[in-house]
């Protein structure tokens, strides 16, 4: 523990460095590989505490409140996001350093001294921030952590505060990081002893009765669900997180979210006790609807960092299904699924970790080559950058779910939990559950289709602007931060199984059963739950049967078929010139019509305008498409416009004259004196 | 103590109630100060026989001072001020003399209310007197806000300062009563002075609202 | 021993299916010519098709990348793969716990994952229509293939294909509502997914109606020749699997000898047989419908499949 | 009590020699020697723990105050050093006026220690009226004619205040005089804490009510607040920063002490339920307030109105938890607010503008000052690592548990709040930075006159608050809070 202390310690140092250094051009190398080093350094401690077992690490450091202290302590659960916060550190930093450094040259240093906010110092401490919160064993701890993260993140989404829509996006995720916090505080509250022991063992020692543990049930979804991005609280990620640099993006949007999620398990199944059936019914009905909504915003977008926000969203909705799944069986006291479930959810944390950080650091790199986030500027980057457009490959592969990539045993483990609804009592629960597959499905067949799009217009076909047509491969920093996750992603893909087995000691800890309980026999390299019920994949033979079999095609048609190949020009509807294909080229919004025709159009009032010119007219017809964000109607713009009513009213106030101010006085004094009267009577 | 002294005291405390009200009730300035001046004169006497039925010499220097002040000095400056201000001489009240004495007398029972629950082992004394001072300051606050120039805005003021002080008489052996009410005295003075300096004639209650703006710093 | 024995039915089942595919094509294609008053090519002619494609030389767009040509062979090891894990013949595959149904179904995503992407390659117009129009029916097949599997799983207990196999032939089963939704569901899944009629046309390149073939409108030679076999794979695996839930009769079990096995393989001809029939008669039919209809096409397979799954818990408490 | 005596003369005696001294440099320094002979002498309480006599009274809840109202004095007199010379230089002053201004500041650091060590209520009130007149001077130091409407308001309004609070504090005589007998002792806080429970509640209620309407204008609590956005906004920005982090620090504790008065007494109205009242409505009508601002200092000044109704909901909530946080808030707040008043007066200086929307991307064209100000601004809306984090960590905490629907109107006004200061302060502190008014020339070639140590050495105290705090500090809230009932 105390290491793990020391190397944040060392976090903060890092971080003064890198605020005094930030003149010299070793800063960055010092700043990233210092980060790089620690957090690979926590990840090894937590893997090794993790597979060792061993009583939790603790530690009581003499500040914080002063009659509480900090508690910090380790367990299996934090060990595991530890292990994700900090692998997502290492890959973030690996690339940041590359990624900055290509920025530097191309903005040819700064002639003003700041072109970008300080990124270098707050790096650090965002990362410093979110160990801190897996740690933290009593409330204060907890929250000071969780709102040092926020603020060092919105801090880095402001080092691009020269760019025209950052600072709004930047406001408005401060704005809701604190109502998370707020809603968090009063969980706390209700959580806390009376006389105010705010430490977790305290808290787990006296259960709240079953409405206060609604309270808080709500509040937890409430708080940590806006930080993670849970439909309708999600407005802000799909603002913040791309405004960020693109290592800083991977970073809020794989981990931090993933951060989030640690909270809303540390409350909902360590420290609230007994869970009812009706908590795990909720948390799957937001994710499922979040998983739906996500996807389908994530299919409006065009721009690519953006778009990944979305689909980040969609992801936290699957966690929430699996962690809604796990609560209900715990409460149904089968622990044996809810250990599955559960082990669904951990896994698709780690899953999703890998290959959103991959995929947007594969954006940074595009925006690095082409200085562009617009799908609808990009096109034929698979000529220009192949590591890259191979690494994408893998990402956009991953997590559209396919075999025998990671993506998808997170989305089989899922489905076997949701398979075991007939072992629920409730029907409500197993009718919600069969619905909500459904809506998983659809979300996940969803994400096939919107990473289609992405992928075919950024890297296939043709280049759509200048700039994507000169794009060249970036540096050999960023590519190994991309080749890093992207590796992972395939071995986690075809082994899980070990990787379950590492987790297995924070889902006893969670639901007293592991996912393979009463199994005599189970190869490491063979993924057959106990409760999947006799259903078992693996990875790994699907992988060599592939191999094979296509080995087998290869041979076989090529001892046939000729082997003649000849290039032309495609037909390209009649256009002629150099290259006709280019003009009819479909772009990033008609590739997205049919879905918007079939959802879109109600979900979103999405619609298409179409510029037709007249015959002989040789402009190109334009096609243009607008559409409105329920979320936004409905949540931010009410209340913006209340406060801005109710501070109007109050302005008033600012301009009376003395003598109606002391009319107000006299009023009060009057009013106090009439409560008094009465009171004594 | 005798009845003598007591109804003496309850009676002097009556007529500088009384006088509140008249206060309220006048429409030209120089009346109203010359009301001011026979409120101070009747808290003067009070003061004088507080310090003589309780034989406290000190209160002597209170009734000393309201006389000089409240009762010579100021009226003057003020009346001074007037002629010299050019301030048109009739007051226009923010709120209509009527309404403002059905308020005043509502205040009053509204203190005496206040004071009913009192228990007994404070002196009858201390409660009526309580009663009296109370609606004393309350009208002189009544006064202040219904009431749109400076001058009687001052002099609401002051006849809130006679409220403290018959209080403060009233209150038996109360102890640093002159130290305080000389400190008041001082802001009574400032305040003249602003008046004075600043030309402040309206300033209570400016009706132009571009000029608050600027001042408040949020014009555009 | 029966390890072994598996391998050999997985191997001869993986040459079954590549053998029987085209020849099932044929039929269809057949019995649809005879149906409308024509003679109709040989049921083999899909199989010169074939050779004749291999045979022809490659036509590559200019900017054709190394994704473009490696797709054909990803998608038909996909579905090769996939045909291989249906049982048609007999349970005891060797590749039977390696893949369940939703593996298989995500097998086949796979496939038109890369195809999809192979179609905005070329980067014309044609490649995105049918890409796009694709992938919007496969996001709703493929929920409403999920729900089929649900239903089906949730009675029997398993998604592994041939557990549900045995369970199907040990009759404890009986005739159920949900399972008749399912397989109505799963029909019109099926349909969808080979771009039949209505929802697609095999037989046309009218460019505002096809989706499958605008996408692979520019491959040529070999590239083309795996392509359609692979579709024609996907016509069998979509028979295979119906016959193997719904009417897996025939088919040999655990320790049932080779002999019932091979019985198992006249059976399964004969059930494709019928299955082609039932199509094309069902195909001539009808007439296509606007591609924008498609959607409510599939949402109702995917509302009927969702009914399925929930009538199941309100005939009997499973 | 000779400390005390030493605490209390010091002030004086440096009001009457910086009267005589002329010329603004030598009276800037003799100004910080001074405060750091106060700041000395009132560290030495906490050496020599001295017993209360019949003048001053030395207990856990003003060691405390005492000793932050003479540190915030010496650092606003370093920074004010800084910045008259600006103002000299750019004409603003003239040396009459520093003389004057020095003095003043003397007399008000003496008004204000007097009321907060002084044992007699009467004592008090002298102090607290004479802290309202020697503000009342400073604030219309410029004589500008917004500075004297502002100066005008803030003295009507805090005249009739004060006016209410003595007769409060008679009041209060009444009631203990018939149980302690005439004389000074009924004026004694010691005493009356030992006698108050055998006093007859009515007229204490009458006078707490008076004392509230009295005191609490002076502290700003809504619809009292009136006079505080000007007086903040027209004056000398030091004089804003030790009105916000002194003066209402001064006049709620005036209040505390006599809410401890009818907390021992049993059978009392219990204060909570009205200052609770008056709390949230501060803290709400502030919170919107704060949007429609357009001037840096008067927005910071409301700021000062909602965390003062923060404070105030605070100790009406009452309990061990809610008072500890709102004893630690009136501290972090003061030491904070002040702390910010600093950078934004270098930064109007600089500028050239009051102006919130004409300034802009501080922390490009002064790192320094800028990322100072965003700290402060940060920590001033309650984020961590800071010290107002804890505070209202605990009072949300501890509100909920106790009150829920008391805590939501509190959690929204906090929240409501937050928004405008995060709309502010990312003005403020980023985009590009603008031109100086009137010259046109580049914010950033304009250097911070004088230094930013007073700035840093709040942001640090702050900080260090945030998540560590002494013992002895934590056993004085604790006794206090448990006096405050």
């Amino acid at each position: 523990m105390g290491l793990v202390v020391s190397a944040i310690a060392f976090l903060f140092a890092v971080a003064v460095a890198g605020a005094a250094a930030r003149r010299l051009p070793q800063a960055s190398t010092v700043v990233y590989g210092g980060t790089a080093a620690t957090c690979a350094l926590i990840a090894l401690w937590a893997a090794l505490r993790l597979a060792e077992g061993g009583p939790d690490a603790t530690l009581v450091l003499p500040v914080g409140l002063p009659w509480v202290q900090a508690h910090l302590r380790a367990d299996a659960l934090s060990a595991v996001f530890l292990i994700v916060v900090n692998l997502g550190g290492i890959t973030a930093s690996l690339f940041g350093w590359g990624y900055e450094r290509a920025h530097h040259e191309s903005h040819g240093g700064d002639q003003d001294g700041h072109k970008e906010g300080p990124v270098l110092p707050l790096y650090p401490l965002f990362l410093a921030g979110m160990n801190m919160v897996l740690i933290a064993a009593d409330a204060f701890t907890f929250l000071l952590s969780w709102e040092f993260m926020s603020l060092a993140s919105w801090l880095l989404v402001l080092s691009t505060h020269r760019e025209p829509d950052t600072p709004k996006a930047a406001r408005l995720y401060l704005l809701m990081a604190s109502f998370g916090t707020a809603c968090l505080l009063l969980a706390f509250g209700v959580l806390a002893t009376a006389h105010g022991d705010y430490s977790f063992a305290a808290i787990r020692a006296h259960a709240p009765d079953a409405g206060a543990a609604a309270l808080v049930v709500v509040l937890i979804l409430l708080g940590a669900g806006s930080k993670a991005g849970l439909v309708p609280l999600h407005v802000w990620l799909p603002l913040a997180h791309p405004a960020a640099p693109s290592h800083v993006s991977a970073l809020m949007s794989g981990v931090m979210t993933k951060v989030a999620v640690y909270a809303m398990i540390r409350v909902l199944f360590d420290l609230l006790g007994e869970p009812e059936w009706w908590w795990g019914g909720v948390t799957m009905g937001f994710g499922a609807l979040t998983a739906v909504m996500g996807v389908l915003y994530a299919l409006m977008q065009d721009d690519v960092k953006r778009l990944l926000a979305y689909s980040t969203v969609e992801n936290i909705g699957a966690i929430a299904i699996a962690l809604g799944l796990a609560l209900v069986f715990k409460a149904a006291h089968t622990p044996v699924i809810a250990a599955l479930a559960l082990a669904a959810a951990l896994l698709h944390v780690v899953n999703h970790s890998l290959f959103k950080s991959l995929l947007f650091f594969a954006a940074g790199a595009m925006l690095t080559a082409t200085g562009s986030r617009d799908l609808n500027r990009l096109g034929g980057l698979i000529h220009r950058m192949p590591t890259t457009a191979v690494l994408a490959l893998i990402g956009a592969a991953a997590i559209s779910a396919l075999p025998p990539l990671n993506g998808f045993v997170g989305e089989w483990l899922l489905f076997q939990a949701i398979l075991n609804a007939p072992a629920l009592s409730e029907w409500s629960l197993k009718i919600e559950i069969a619905v909500v597959g459904a809506a998983l499905a659809l979300a996940t067949a969803l994400a096939g289709a919107c990473f289609v799009r992405l992928y075919g217009i950024a890297f296939l076909g043709r280049p759509r602007s200048r700039a994507a047509g000169e794009a060249v491969e970036v540096g050999r920093a960023m590519r190994l931060g991309m080749a890093v996750p992207a590796v992972l992603c395939v071995v986690l893909g075809v082994l899980p199984t070990p990787l379950i087995r590492l987790f297995e000691p924070a889902l006893r800890l969670l639901v007293e059963a592991g996912p393979f309980d009463g199994r005599s026999y189970q190869p490491w390299f063979w993924l057959a739950p106990t409760s999947a019920i006799g259903n078992s994949y693996n990875g790994l033979i699907m992988l060599v049967v592939i191999a094979l079999l296509s080995v087998v095609l290869v041979l076989g048609i090529h001892r046939k078929a000729s082997d003649r190949v000849r290039w032309s020009i495609p037909w390209g509807c009649g256009f002629d010139g150099p290259d006709p294909a280019a003009v009819t080229q479909y772009t990033a919004s008609s590739f997205g019509q049919p879905i918007r025709r079939a959802f879109g159009s109600t979900v979103f009032r999405a619609r298409d305008h179409v510029d037709m010119p007249a015959p002989g007219d040789t402009r190109p017809a334009r096609l243009s498409v607008t559409w409105t964000d329920p979320a936004w109607v409905v949540v931010v713009e009410p209340l913006a416009r209340a406060v801005g009513w109710l501070a109007e009213k109050a302005n008033r106030l600012q301009f009376l004259t003395i003598r109606r101010y002391l009319t107000l006085m006299f009023l009060a004094l009057v009013v106090l004196l009439v409560m008094v009267a009465v009171t004594q009577r | 103590m005798s009845d003598l002294g007591y109804d003496a005291a309850h009676m002097l405390g009556a007529v500088v109630l009384l006088m509140s009200f008249a206060l309220l009730y006048q429409r030209r300035l120089f009346s109203l100060l010359n009301v001011f001046t026979m409120q101070a004169l009747a808290l003067t006497a009070t003061a004088a026989w507080q310090a003589y039925s309780h034989g406290e010499p000190h209160l002597y220097i209170t009734a000393l001072l309201t006389l000089v002040l409240k009762a010579i000095l100021i009226p003057v400056a003020l009346h001074r001020i007037v002629v010299k201000m050019k301030i048109h001489r009739t007051i226009e009240p923010a709120l209509g003399i009527g309404l403002t004495m059905v308020a005043g007398v509502s205040l009053v029972t509204l203190s005496i209310l206040l004071v009913l629950p009192v228990t007994a082992d404070a002196t009858a004394l201390t409660r009526e007197n309580l009663a009296l001072s109370l609606s004393v300051v309350l009208l002189g606050l009544l006064m202040m806000i219904s009431r749109r120039n400076a001058v009687s805005q001052v002099v609401g003021f002051m006849s809130i300062e006679n409220g403290l002080i018959l209080a403060a008489v009233g209150a038996a052996g109360m102890p640093l009563v002159v130290e305080m009410s000389v400190a008041f005295s001082v802001m009574v003075a400032f305040i003249i002075f602003g008046i004075f300096l600043f030309h402040i004639r309206e300033r209570f209650d400016t009706l132009d609202m571009q000029k608050i703006e600027s001042f408040r710093g949020e014009s555009d | 021993m029966t390890l072994l024995l598996a391998t050999l039915y997985q191997i001869l089942q993986m040459l079954l299916v590549l053998a029987l595919a085209p020849l099932l094509t044929g039929w269809v294609r057949l019995v649809k010519a005879r149906l409308v008053g024509r003679r109709g090519p040989s049921v083999v002619q899909p199989y010169r098709d074939l050779l004749r494609l291999l045979r022809k030389e490659v036509v590559l767009a200019r900017n054709a990348s190394w994704l473009f040509r490696a797709v054909p062979y990803m998608m038909f090891t996909a579905i090769w793969l996939a045909a291989g894990l249906v049982p048609v013949f007999t349970t005891q595959l060797a590749l039977a716990p390696t893949a369940d149904l939703i593996a298989l179904i995500a097998l086949l995503g796979s496939a038109r994952f890369f195809l999809a992407l192979a179609g905005m390659d070329t980067g014309t117009s044609f490649g995105g229509i049918g890409s796009s129009r694709e992938m919007m029916i496969a996001a709703l097949a493929e929920p409403a293939m999920l729900m089929i599997v649900f239903s089906v799983a949730i009675l029997v207990r398993s998604t592994s294909l041939a557990e549900i196999a045995d369970f199907m032939l040990s009759g404890a089963v009986g005739l159920r509502i949900s399972l008749a939704l399912a397989l109505i569901a799963l029909v019109m899944v099926a349909i969808a997914e080979n771009a039949r009629i209505p929802i697609d046309n095999p037989a046309t390149h009218l460019e505002l109606t096809m989706v499958h073939e605008a996408m692979v409108l520019e491959y040529s030679g070999r590239h083309l020749a795996l392509v359609e076999a692979a579709s024609m794979l996907k016509m069998l695996l979509y028979m295979a699997l119906i016959a193997c839930v719904f009417a897996p009769w025939g088919m040999a079990t655990a320790g049932s000898g080779v002999a019932a096995a091979l019985g198992g393989v006249v059976v399964f001809v004969a059930k494709l047989a019928v299955g082609g029939t039932l199509l094309a008669l069902f195909e001539t039919s009808i007439a296509k419908m606007r591609v924008f209809r498609v959607g409510e096409f599939l949402g109702g397979a995917l509302l009927l499949s969702l009914l399925g799954a929930i009538f199941l818990y309100v005939s009997r408490g499973v | 009590m000779s400390a005390v005596a030493v605490i209390v003369a010091t002030p004086l005696i440096g009001a009457a020699i910086l009267a005589l001294v002329p010329g603004h440099r030598l009276g800037a320094r003799l100004n910080i020697g001074f405060s750091a002979i106060t700041l000395l002498a009132s560290l030495a309480l906490f050496v020599v723990e001295p017993s209360s006599g019949a003048l001053f009274v030395v207990d856990a809840f003003n060691i405390y105050l005492i000793a932050l109202t003479a540190f915030v004095g010496l650092t606003t007199s370093v920074f004010s050093a800084g910045y008259i010379a600006h103002e000299i230089a750019i004409g603003k002053l003239d040396e009459r006026k520093l003389r004057f201004y020095h003095a003043m500041y003397q007399a008000f650091m003496f008004t204000m220690l007097l009321a907060l060590s002084a044992n007699n209520l009467g004592v008090m009130w002298v102090a607290v009226e004479g802290a309202t007149l020697t503000t009342v001077l400073m604030v219309s130091l410029y004589r500008t004619a917004a500075s004297i409407e502002a100066a005008w308001k803030y003295f009507i309004l805090c005249g009739v205040g004060i006016a209410l609070a003595l007769f409060g504090t008679i009041l209060m005589y009444m009631a203990a005089q018939p149980v302690m007998g005439p004389g000074m002792a009924a004026m004694t806080w010691t005493e009356l804490m030992g006698h108050v429970a055998k006093i007859s509640p009515a007229i204490l209620n009458l006078a707490f009510v008076f004392l509230l309407i009295g005191y609490g204008t002076k502290v700003g609590l809504a619809p009292l607040h009136a006079w505080l956005p000007d007086a903040h906004a027209e004056g000398p920005t030091p004089i804003s920063a030790v009105l916000s982090g002194l003066l209402l620090n001064v006049a709620l504790y005036a209040v505390l002490r006599f809410k401890m008065l009818l907390a021992a007494n049993g059978q009392a109205i219990a204060p909570g339920p009205l200052m609770i009242a008056m709390g949230l409505a501060s803290l709400l009508l502030a919170g919107l307030m704060l949007y429609r601002r357009r001037d840096v200092k008067r927005f910071f000044a409301y700021s000062s109105i909602e965390h003062m109704g923060i404070i105030t909901f605070a100790f009406g909530m009452g309990g061990p938890l809610a008072n500890f946080a709102g004893l630690l808030h009136m501290a972090m707040h003061s030491l904070t607010k002040s702390a910010i008043f600093y950078a934004v007066g270098h930064a109007v200086q600089v500028t050239g503008t009051q102006r919130i929307e004409r300034i802009s991307g501080l922390t490009v064209s002064h790192p320094a000052l800028g990322w100072g100000l965003l700290a402060g601004v940060v920590a001033i809306a309650g984020l961590p690592p800071f010290g107002v984090f804890m505070s209202e960590f605990l009072l949300v905490t501890s509100t909920f548990a106790r009150q829920p629907l008391l805590a939501l109107p509190l959690v929204v006004g906090i929240l409501v709040a937050f928004g405008a200061l995060v709309l502010r302060v990312q003005q403020l502190c980023f985009g590009a930075p603008g031109t100086v008014e009137g010259s046109g020339a580049p914010v950033a070639s304009v250097p911070v006159q004088g230094t930013l140590v007073p700035l840093y050495a709040h942001l640090a105290l702050v900080l260090v608050a945030g998540v560590w705090l002494p013992g002895p500090l934590v056993a004085w809230f604790q006794t206090v809070a448990a006096l405050l009932g």
